[in-house]
């Protein structure tokens, strides 16, 4: 049986994938976000799952106007890196693993989840920079660790999915991993966020305290988080801090929320600023 | 005709919904058709030619043509789709954002080493209402 | 305040347009087919809606195996016609209606159901054999009498939504439709089916009895026809008779569903073949 | 690994499930791109070539060549997809159907045109394989 052993919920601001790319980590600016994510590279070189099932959202990149999924499941073998305007991001393009997603598309959508699957998919920011956050600097033709399974959000147009219904994906995605019967360890991750607006006369926008409870009950209290309405995370978290929901797929994944025992937080960081965000992140290792 | 929308009353926000999204259909493709080399050359060597070739209304052209981000957003333009143009001139998503606010580049790079644009007094329309009668005064 | 006004359920064989588009309608294989619709097409002329809520399935021409969405809705202010290898068929595109759409849109997804929008998307015959038997023939540089909105299901790749869930988001779009206010007059129509296998060694399938009952249920136990499991409608129905699912969607958004009077049967109608497949029609007008 | 499959008792059927989908994605997708006019002759003009731009297993190549739908199936095509073949050769669905089913094309229309094939006897595999051993007694 495949065992989801961890969540790991982080931002995934391009300046970050930027700032590695061109070699800026050590630059003081950067140099405390990066500091903050020194114990996770660490405890993923500990803990290399075999699997990440990946939460994120397209930018506009993999999905035009033409199609806007509300939740999109990779089952492709194999995910190209996008080029978003400033050529692509030069780390290496990641494996998918096709069977278990078809499989998760199997058990998902015959629980009344009406999941687009996808099998072309240029993965952005939102994907590669949260694999670059938690993996180091893997040169273009290298390999990351693990393989993926991208799980592509509808965070841009909208209405986008509420945190409720996010909250029950993550728990369908956790009985269809379960049902998996091959050993593997799988972690879900979360990303995007925190706090954020990038347009506007209001762009800049930061709201500690808020994200600090949002962290808080993360952890705590997942099932009152998930009935948060939209409207509280544009007014208090910005425009594009509506990402945060995704969170709530990870967490609604984790062995508590079905019933079992409540994570360990492995690891709790939050900085202020990368470029326009507030950076959060989270390790979520479940009870042994 | 459409649904509540409560995100009205947040200020200097425009929510990117269905009717934006209808609105700005083709300013938007556009953007997105920069993802590729070929049309960036193409875009830089004559802006005006290559936006004529997009269903665009002319006064998203126009406010393409000028960098206005926030009149690209007043018709209908997204910022994901928008940084496709920003990306084309070599701007950062700081830059980009920064250009919306109405502060130089540098006070706004402060802003947000400082801890970013504080949420009190920017929760609602009434707040900005208010300081700007203030101002006025 | 819209309302909806009828159902309509129809077969839509691609068998149907090539007879329309070649002239052939009044050689005796046809004859009986078309004689079934005369009824209807007249109906169509005293009742024409404003506005066709149109449920079919794409047959691997607007989506391919790079994306395929459970439930796609098309917000388009247009929609041209396919060319499904034979050539595009000789009828108008059809013109959408985007605001509508998108209301619908914004408050189907807010109840919990995990569209895709689609901007882009040719219709195939799924669409357009409809269109054709309900109104005639309409030349190309003609007009339909109607706006629409197509709502395209996956009943191509398993697994595809269940009745269940169909029965449920036709009840989701009459609520969304209900809160437009603006006083026009929709029809919501099902389409695919009835009974048929187009591959493999059983071709040619065909359940008289199996598709008469379906229609009586489908008029008197909607829901209790919603609870069939997909491997009946494969078992008896034949690998192509899924496309029934789609019915049950027009179904339910009906107002007796809704807790209103009972529509009035205005037509029945059965047919085999159509090249491979049992033709089935149905007219249900809400009370007035 | 995957989930139950209760389909797989029907007779002569098979379900285009994510796993025939994966196993057919090269085969379906050289399908679609003969939705083209220019995709279609250039096909037609030599068809080997044509499929060797494509990243199909030699047995999907041979199986397309051969016209053989069943055996296009068995290497994951979808019939939807195949239908793009028998579009670009002028044939119509019933004659795709029909070829499946080891019958002649008069004798499949004449079948259908009697009522179809019944329901009785080709609900389960087990009435399939009775009926064989019977024959072969
Ligand atoms: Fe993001
Ligand atoms: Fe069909």
């Amino acid at each position: 049986m495949a065992r989801i052993t961890a969540s790991v919920f982080t931002s995934h601001v391009p300046a970050i994938g930027a700032a590695m790319d061109l070699g800026k980590t050590h630059e003081p600016y950067w140099q405390p976000l990066f500091a903050g994510y020194e114990f996770s590279r660490q405890w993923m070189k500990d803990n290399t799952p075999d699997v990440v099932f990946l939460v994120y959202n397209d930018h506009a990149n993999a999905f035009s106007l033409d199609f806007i999924p509300t939740f999109a499941l990779g089952t492709a073998a194999h995910y190209p890196v996008a080029d978003e305007g400033w050529g692509p991001r030069p780390v290496p393009a990641a494996e998918g693993h096709a069977e278990l997603a078809a499989h998760i598309a199997q058990s998902v959508i015959q629980e009344d989840f009406d999941l687009t699957l996808v099998n072309r998919l240029p993965i952005d920011h939102g994907f590669t920079v949260p694999l670059s956050l938690m993996c180091g600097e893997v040169p273009k033709d290298g390999r990351w660790p693990f393989r993926v399974i991208p799980f592509a959000v509808n965070v841009v147009q909208y209405p986008v999915p509420s945190g409720n219904r996010c909250f029950q994906i993550g728990q369908a995605i956790r009985r269809a991993i379960e049902s998996w019967d091959e050993d593997i360890n799988v972690h879900i991750w979360g990303t995007g966020g925190m706090t954020h607006q990038l347009q506007g006369p209001r762009a800049g926008l930061i709201n500690r305290e808020w994200d600090n409870r949002f962290l808080d009950r993360l952890i705590e209290d997942p099932a009152g988080l998930s009935q948060v309405p939209h409207i509280e995370y544009v007014r208090e978290a910005g425009s594009e801090g509506i990402e945060l929901v995704m969170w709530l797929i990870a967490r609604g994944a984790m062995a508590d929320v079905a019933g079992g025992k409540a994570p360990r937080v492995k690891h709790r960081f939050y900085h202020v600023p990368a470029s326009n965000t507030a950076v959060g992140h989270l390790i979520l290792e479940e009870a042994k | 005709m459409p649904l509540d929308k409560p995100y009205k009353d947040i200020p200097g926000t425009t929510i990117f919904d269905a009717e934006e999204s209808r609105k700005g259909y083709w300013l938007n493709q556009f953007c997105m058709s920069l993802m590729q080399p070929e049309n960036r050359e193409r875009f830089k060597a004559n802006e005006r030619a290559y936006l004529d070739e997009w269903a665009m209304t002319e006064e998203q052209k126009l406010a393409v043509l000028a960098r206005d981000l926030n009149r690209c957003i007043a018709n209908g333009g997204n910022i994901y789709f928008l940084a496709k143009i920003g990306a084309t001139d070599g701007k950062s998503f700081q830059q980009m954002a920064g250009s919306m606010t109405g502060m130089s580049e540098e006070d706004y790079r402060a802003m947000m080493i400082s801890g970013g644009r504080p949420i009190e007094g920017n929760r609602y329309q009434h707040e900005w209402d208010a300081k700007k009668q203030k101002e006025n005064n």
